[in-house]
């Protein structure tokens, strides 16, 4: 398999720099801030919480795909597993501070990510081994199978997964640490903001261990990674578990978060939802992911308010940037940031912003264009409403609409090209 | 005992027997150079030898261990390294990381995920050592991947010796290099050879000359002969092999 | 008929033609000698667009550095690759018709013509390619690119792993097909029969040209050999 | 028993051959562009909705031959301007392309053709009985899928052994360089491949469709089921890939048709099983529909190569 | 790219933090409304706005405009809470949903953790399709009130009809392997034993949801145990896909089915489903009633849906007089005068039972017909009213205790 749309993009530093740890402070920072901008607002905290949980998801699964060369299309399975196991451990909690003993008595639900981490680590450890002997196709097809399997056994043990309705459990229960009671999705942000900090701090770190480089090895080279002593397979089936625990670690923030699963998070739906955050943000740099959870996450619970063809356009966005931006949305700020930091932005600008331009337009086209569509098919509604305009199928305004905003940015696309190429 | 000591080696792909009973022995600390024509199975050869391919029958024994049929990277454990024809590093890996995960092993620090390999104290000097050795600490922090043909070749190389393997084999290691850079090669492939047993397919015969030993040369699967650079230059089913019979 | 001029060519990052200069007339043989590596096979492939090629490539006047290989093709040039490249799972015939590239416009070389040359491969004309020995291979690789009706035809190591008898017969399909008027470009390591066919001899080393002349010149001239060519 | 064997075997064999011409295509592309076209059966169901809106203008027949060409058509396209550019960014990028275009597909479907299904029937002429076994009817249209079937492989096989295409396309599954040495225009041919492949697809969604139903979810149920064919089949072999459908075929039909849960097989072959318990209270019926996933995963594992392949995935 | 994300966001924010004026009143859906099940959804959104002008020309509820707005949740439960939150945010303090017993677990849990969490901002729970018998009985809840009979109560019917009837002596199961399934299976095996001793269950048969496209296998199983009749609770494909295979076959046993009149099912089976399919339900197709008929016509004409929710129209014309009772908005007051309430339909009287918060009413069977008055989906075919059963033949006892907040 060709690496092209994993490869990082520019030169990787090996030692830790000084700017390396100003990131971070940002990402805290940014964490503690968020909640005093959307303060009262608990849909936003609703929505944050979820985006925690999936940038947690996301990066786990670019573990696979993006560090390790592995396209699963299974990732849910560790996610809800982690899940179920988390879950089970609040129920338990529950009825061991009902009892006021036991082991589980004295257990926070804070606590909670862990036992799903360890969980989706032991399912990687018990199934991995047999997938992990080659990467590509085969990889991608059983864990396709695998998926499919888990979830129908999700359907089949009610008594272990509670059947269509799930389980569910309640989150206000056993020892309460940090004075966090759980009560409010505003709560709740501070358990998932100190988990998705753990849990990416931990993802990059791993990234940094010796394990976390043979596996960028494996990716790229699986046939000389044997000749430098390691079985690709042993490396694969590392990263596979690392993958899996990670995986099981988002379950966990969802069980607390949600405070019910069901097996539907075990399926193909949720697996390809990873894929699609890492690929939208970008598997070749280490916060794509992170970007693809918030850009598909917001598309995902926002966009339907908007439009019914809310699904086709996280479709489109998808398929846009496998085409013309494989290397995702964090590609993209990556070369800005490498521009800036050779002091090159100034001459790129223009090129970039009249190519944003560009394609600013013909998005806004294309979205007229659907939605009319829309209106013209279903018709339900008189109009078909865009960005605050009332277009109507039946009149000529709209489509003319559609024709000039499209001409107009590809014209202003092909000059972009040209004075790119004058560049170059 | 002989570094390297290669009993009745035969290898068949179905019908087609491309390795046809192979003896050699290669003693400790020897430049042994593997010549022949296009297609005579050299490639093949260093394949059975670094367990790439499992021989059809004979064997193979490194410092008297028999490794024939072990996977590569037992092989690699016990000692025997290889370099590849085209160049075969992580593309997407920085020089230095290249180097540092070819001497994980001998670290025993490849699976290791709760320390930052930073710290593997002894997986970096041996890179850097092996990055000054072979002339690369400007390119330090590029991709593999991004390194020009020659610098890449070098780190084939650095790749190959890393893990401070006993035996090191090298394929072709200055094909499709200039002048200038075979000569540096040439000079890196000496400084890789002391206190080491080499053995090199080469095709260009100023190389071989220049670094080896013997010579053994290799014509469809058969080793025709053996011996110092002179007696092969000198021997009439060397020069026919080459250039056919008008040489001759 | 056939310029190519200061042609670079890489390989991922390795710089394999390092300007290469050569030209061939109209019905010409030539071989491209040198050692393995050097570039030989390279620059043919080159010509054909297999690697993709800098500098200029003239066939006939037209520009043909980057174009797809079957528009190539379809300009008259053929190629026979090293590796011989047949269709295993087709049967002989088919190998052959699949060379045709227009039906309906018939060429000068037949089928039947070519199962005639050649008992081995009529014997063979309806069994899969796969089952061919290897000399039986080249003969039918070379004379499927025949079918197309090219031009010019470059072989690229047809001898390579072959036993002497087979290289003699390969030797006199050339012969035959420089008789056509078909111009030839040889890539060979061997000097036996390149020396015995070929009009005028190349030869390679690093990347470029370093010899030009006939055989007889080359024959004479031991330094160019010692240096390029020999042990 | 008698009537469940007989009954049985033609329900597994058509539903093996409905898989097989879906498979068919998948495994042509696959095979020669190396690309898990994972929006394949997105293309079976445009299929099924083109000839329904085409039937209600041409009837069953000509929609039969239109659909198809439609979607074939529609195909080479997007081989053309999507596939071809994706592909210099390698196979990931192919794999997700497809999965992006699946996702499209479906949705743009619904937005035509509604959430819920159409009323996509065959004619009334075919709903009669064929004939009538044990009381049981097998109907006239049951009877011309499998006929069209056949037929498509007779075809299929009279392409790729006796036409110049169909030799040019084999030669390209193992030296597509060489074709184009030759003269001939691989990337077009790549291009009628894939239009051709969904074209089949397109073949099995005009008979799928009244057979099964012809609704947006149909792309995403049997779209996995479709992979497992192709890679239990060994990827890339058509004798593979038909064996395989019929296998799948056959496998989930009988193990819907035998009455016994797993503590029965079990306790059988001597283990002890709790025939109330859990696991032991499955019934092989309820597995039918996941022997395709066991089967695929089973073989991934014992046999990587597949049925019929020679490669590895 | 991501800044249009932020306006967005920003714009999204502010639009649901202004609404929630004072002279409406809202009622969220919480259903598919795009992907896949968005079939599903999109009627009952287009009954319920369908139904809201009619209320909102009588006064609206306690005074205030009824409004209408549709979340979508992909029939997801995790994606259902943060719809509900979003909701929430937006002042609406009723929801009703009905697709998915996951997604009606996770709304009774998270309903009931929002109201003791925040005591003054109550939500209700109206639920118009979830039956799984257990959210009126172990899992019952005060904010919950369901207006569709649960599966229980329907198998209740729908045996009291097949006791009735002689001439069925094997009765076959096919059902979908999860919860529901299981469930409806259970409760048909437990009370035909009980009502008809004599009748003989010839086949349990579980598929996977949503999985199998080919049912000729089950079929041609059916056919070989001679059942004089089969029980399904499928719904979805899986109900289409199941009837049409038995039609195809010459199967005539029939079928008595919890969602055989689901939308798409009459448009695919045509003829096939002539006579051969029956549904249990509160209401039927024959739109006797002449205000019914209109609103059906009405209704077709306006959304494209047919009137099929007769228990939406019944949740809205309770919520009416719930709040016009307690004059009031507030969900503690109309939940405190829903308990027990009863309401005079088309169908006859209908009473929320306060013990568990179940409504009782009257069902029918009704089976598939050509050349109806009033077809559905466009079509010539609907369902015509077999039998009626009463509330009390339809009743059945609960396990609940209600904790109700004090």
């Amino acid at each position: 398999m060709s690496q092209d749309i994993i490869a990082p993009m520019q030169r990787t530093k090996s030692r830790t720099s000084l700017r390396g740890l100003v990131a971070w402070v940002v990402f805290a920072a940014v964490l503690l801030l968020l909640p005093v901008f959307f303060q009262g607002n608990s849909t936003a905290f609703t929505l944050l919480n979820v985006i925690g949980i999936n940038i947690v998801f996301a990066l786990s699964y670019n573990m696979l795909l993006g560090q390790g060369g592995m396209l699963s299309f299974g990732h849910a399975v560790f996610f809800g597993l982690g899940s179920y196991a988390a879950m089970h451990a609040m129920i338990a909690i529950d009825e061991a501070s009902y009892a006021g003993e036991g082991f589980w008595a004295h257990v926070p639900v804070l606590g909670m990510p862990l036992v799903g981490m360890i969980a989706g680590g032991l399912v990687a450890l018990v199934l991995g081994w047999p997938f992990c002997r080659r990467a590509g196709t085969a990889f991608a097809m059983i864990t396709l199978g695998l998926g499919e399997m888990v979830a129908a056994a999700g359907q089949m043990f009610p008594s272990l997964f509670g059947g269509e309705a799930g389980i569910y459990g309640n989150r206000m229960v056993g020892p309460q640490w940090f004075g966090l009671e759980l009560a409010q999705s505003s709560d709740v942000y501070w358990f998932i903001a100190f988990w998705t900090f753990a849990g990416v701090f931990a993802m990059w770190a791993f990234t940094r261990t010796p394990l976390g480089r043979m596996s960028n090895a494996v990716r790229d080279n699986p046939d000389r990674l044997q000749f430098i002593g390691y079985p690709p397979r042993n490396v694969r089936f590392m990263i596979f578990i690392a993958a899996g625990s990670f995986g099981g670690l988002a379950g966990g923030m969802a069980a607390v978060n949600y405070e019910i699963i069901t097996p539907e998070a075990l399926g193909l739906i949720p697996s390809g939802l990873a894929l699609l955050m890492a690929a939208v943000g970008g598997l070749g740099v280490f916060y794509g992911p992170i970007v693809g959870a918030v850009v598909v996450t917001l598309m995902n619970s926002m966009l339907s308010d908007y439009t019914d063809a809310s699904i086709l356009y996280v479709g489109l966005v998808f398929l846009a940037i496998v085409m013309f931006a494989p290397r995702g949305l964090g590609g993209g700020i990556e070369q800005v940031r490498v521009a800036w930091r050779d002091g090159d932005l100034g001459r790129r600008l223009p090129g970039w912003l009249s190519g944003a331009v560009a394609v600013g337009l013909i998005i806004v086209g294309l979205v007229v264009l659907i939605e009319l569509a829309f209106q013209a098919t279903h018709g339900s509604d008189e109009f078909a409403h865009v960005f605050g305009v009332d277009f109507d199928a039946a009149g000529p305004w709209g489509w003319l609409t559609v024709v000039v905003l499209l001409v107009a940015g590809g014209l202003i696309k092909r000059a972009t090209n040209k004075l790119r190429e004058d560049q170059a | 005992m002989s570094a390297l000591s290669i009993k009745g080696l035969t290898k068949s792909f179905g019908p087609a027997e491309v390795i046809c009973g192979v003896d050699l022995d290669v003693a400790d600390n020897e430049v042994h150079a593997v010549i022949g024509p296009n297609g005579a199975g050299k490639s093949t050869f260093f394949n059975l030898l670094s367990g790439a391919f499992a021989p059809t029958s004979g064997e193979i024994y490194l410092h008297g261990d028999k490794i024939n049929g072990l996977s590569p990277d037992k092989i690699q454990q016990r000692g025997l390294s290889r370099s590849f024809q085209v160049s075969n590093v992580f593309g997407n890996l920085s020089v230095f990381e290249n180097l540092r995960c070819a001497c994980f092993k001998q670290a025993h620090a490849g699976y290791v995920f709760w320390r930052p390999a930073a710290r593997v104290r002894e997986a970096n000097r041996r890179a850097e050592e092996v990055l000054e050795m072979i002339g690369l600490q400007a390119l330090r922090d590029v991709p593999a991947g991004a390194l020009p043909y020659a610098s890449q070749r070098a780190l084939e190389i650095g790749m190959t010796i890393a893990c401070d393997a006993k035996v090191v084999l090298l394929d072709e290691p200055t094909a499709g290099m200039s002048n200038t850079e075979t000569t540096q090669a040439i000079n890196l492939i000496r400084q890789v050879a002391e206190g080491r047993t080499l053995m090199i397919v080469e095709h260009d015969m100023g190389v071989v000359f220049e670094l080896a030993d013997r010579i053994s040369v290799l014509v469809y699967g058969k080793i025709i002969a053996t011996g110092t650079p002179e007696e092969i230059r000198n021997d009439p089913r060397v020069k026919e092999a080459y250039l056919g019979e008008e040489a001759a | 008929m056939l310029e190519v001029n200061d042609l670079h060519a890489y390989y991922g990052k390795s710089h394999i033609l390092n300007g290469v200069n050569f030209s061939m007339k109209e019905g010409e043989v030539v071989a491209l000698l040198g050692r393995n590596g050097v570039g030989r096979s390279t620059t043919v492939k080159a010509i054909m667009g297999e690697v993709p090629p800098q500098g200029s490539i003239r066939f006939r006047g037209e520009q043909i550095a980057g174009l797809p290989n079957h528009r190539i093709a379809r300009k008259g040039l053929g190629y026979v690759p090293e590796n011989r490249d047949i269709f295993p799972t087709l049967s002989v015939r088919q190998n052959l018709e699949l060379g045709i590239k227009n039906t309906r416009r018939p060429g000068k070389w037949k089928v039947e013509q070519f199962l005639e040359m050649f008992p081995n491969l009529a014997q063979r004309a309806d069994s899969p390619a796969g089952v061919l020995s290897g000399g039986e291979k080249q003969m039918l690789t070379i004379s499927r690119t025949l079918m197309g009706d090219p031009e010019l035809i470059m072989i690229d190591e047809p001898t390579e792993g072959l036993a002497p008898l087979i290289v003699k017969q390969i030797g006199e399909l050339i012969s035959e097909i420089a008789r056509a008027g078909v111009s030839i470009l040889l890539v060979e390591q061997k000097l036996s029969i390149a020396m015995d066919i070929s009009h005028r001899v190349l030869v390679m080393g690093h990347g470029q040209i370093v010899f030009e002349g006939t055989p007889q010149e080359l024959r004479a001239d031991e330094a160019i050999r010692k240096e390029w060519l020999e042990v | 028993m008698l009537e469940l064997v007989i009954f049985s075997t033609l329900n597994g064999v058509l539903y093996g051959l409905l898989l097989f011409m879906l498979s068919s295509g998948l495994t042509l592309i696959f095979s020669m562009m190396g690309v898990l076209n994972f929006a394949h059966a997105s293309f079976y169901m445009l299929g099924a909705y083109f000839a329904y809106t085409l039937g209600m203008y041409t009837g069953f027949w000509p929609a039969l031959i239109l659909a198809p060409l439609l979607v074939g058509a529609l195909g080479s396209l997007v081989e053309r301007f999507g596939l071809r550019r994706v592909h210099a960014n390698g196979h990931v990028a192919e794999l997700l392309f497809t999965f992006g275009l699946a996702y499209v597909i479906d949705e743009l479907v619904q937005m035509v053709w509604g959430t819920v299904a159409v009323a996509y029937r065959e004619p009334s002429y075919m709903r009669e009985p064929l004939f009538t076994l044990f009381g049981t009817d097998y109907s006239i249209f049951r009877g011309v899928v499998i006929l069209i079937s056949i037929l498509m492989f007779i075809a299929l096989w009279y392409l790729l052994k006796k036409t110049r295409v169909g030799m040019m396309i084999r030669a390209a599954l193992t030296h597509g360089e060489m074709v184009g040495h030759l003269g001939h225009n691989v990337p077009r041919l790549f291009m009628g491949v894939f239009g051709f492949g969904c074209a089949l697809a397109a073949l099995a969604g005009v008979i799928g469709g009244p057979l099964l139903a012809t609704e947006p979810g149909m792309a995403a149920t049997l779209g996995p089921i479709v992979f497992v064919v192709v890679v239990v089949g060994g990827m890339g072999s058509l004798q593979g890939a038909f064996y395989a459908s019929l296998l799948i075929g056959l496998l989930q039909t009988f193990f819907v048709a035998i009455d016994a849960s797993l503590a029965d097989v079990f306790n059988a072959l001597g283990a002890n099983l709790d025939p109330y318990g859990e696991v032991g209270r499955i019934s092989l019926a309820t597995l039918a529909p996941m022997t395709p996933f066991i089967l695929l995963v089973l073989i991934l594992i014992f046999r990587p190569r597949g049925l019929m392949g020679e490669l590895e995935p | 790219m991501l800044k249009s994300f932020f306006t967005l966001i920003a714009a999204s924010l502010l639009l649901v933090q202004t609404a929630g004026a004072a002279e409406t009143v809202k009622l969220a859906l919480i259903d598919p409304l795009t992907g896949p099940m968005a079939g599903a959804g999109q009627p009952a959104l287009e009954h319920l706005k369908f139904e809201a002008k009619r209320i909102n020309a009588n006064g609206g509820i306690a005074g205030k405009q009824l409004e209408i707005v549709g979340l979508d949740n992909k029939v997801n439960p995790q994606e259902s809470l943060v719809q509900l939150q979003k909701a929430i945010d937006g002042g609406i303090q009723y929801v009703t949903q009905g697709n998915g017993s996951s997604v009606a677990s996770a709304l009774i849990g998270a309903v009931e953790k929002h109201n003791q969490r925040n005591p003054g901002k109550e939500v209700m729970y109206l639920n118009y399709a979830a039956v799984d018998p257990s959210f009126t009985n172990e899992r019952c809840s005060y904010w919950h009130f369901r207006f569709d009979a649960n599966a229980d109560m329907k198998m209740n019917a729908l045996t009291s009809y097949i006791a009735e009837n002689k001439d069925i002596k094997k009765v076959y199961l096919i059902n979908q392997d999860y919860s529901f399934g299981h469930a409806v299976s259970e409760a048909a095996r437990e009370m035909l034993k009980e009502k008809r001793p004599d009748i003989e269950i010839v086949g349990n048969d579980f598929h996977p949801l949503a999985k199998v496209k080919d049912f000729t296998p089950y079929i041609s199983k059916i056919q070989s145990s001679g059942a004089d009749a089969v029980i399904s609770g499928n719904w979805g494909q899986d109900i289409t896909l199941l009837v049409k295979a038995a039609a195809e076959f010459g199967l005539d046993a029939p079928f008595y089915t919890y969602y055989g009149a689901s939308s798409g099912v009459v448009t695919q089976l045509g003829d096939k489903g002539v006579d051969r399919i029956y549904q249990i339900n509160e209401y039927y197709g024959d739109f006797e009633d002449e205000e019914m008929a209109k609103r059906q016509v009405n209704m077709y004409k306006e959304t494209g849906w047919d009137f099929y929710y007769l228990r939406l129209s019944t949740l809205l014309d309770m919520f009416k007089k719930a709040a016009d009772k307690a004059g009031s908005t507030d969900p503690v007051a109309v939940a405190k005068a829903m308990e027990g309430l009863s309401l005079e339909t088309t169908t006859g009287e209908v009473v929320m039972r306060a013990e568990d918060h179940q409504i009782q009413l009257p069902m029918f069977i009704s089976v598939m017909q050509d050349d109806m008055e009033y077809g559905a989906e466009g079509t010539d075919y609907n369902f015509h009213k077999v039998a009626r059963i009463d509330r009390d033949d339809v009743t059945l006892p609960t396990t609940c205790r209600m904790r109700r907040p004090k």
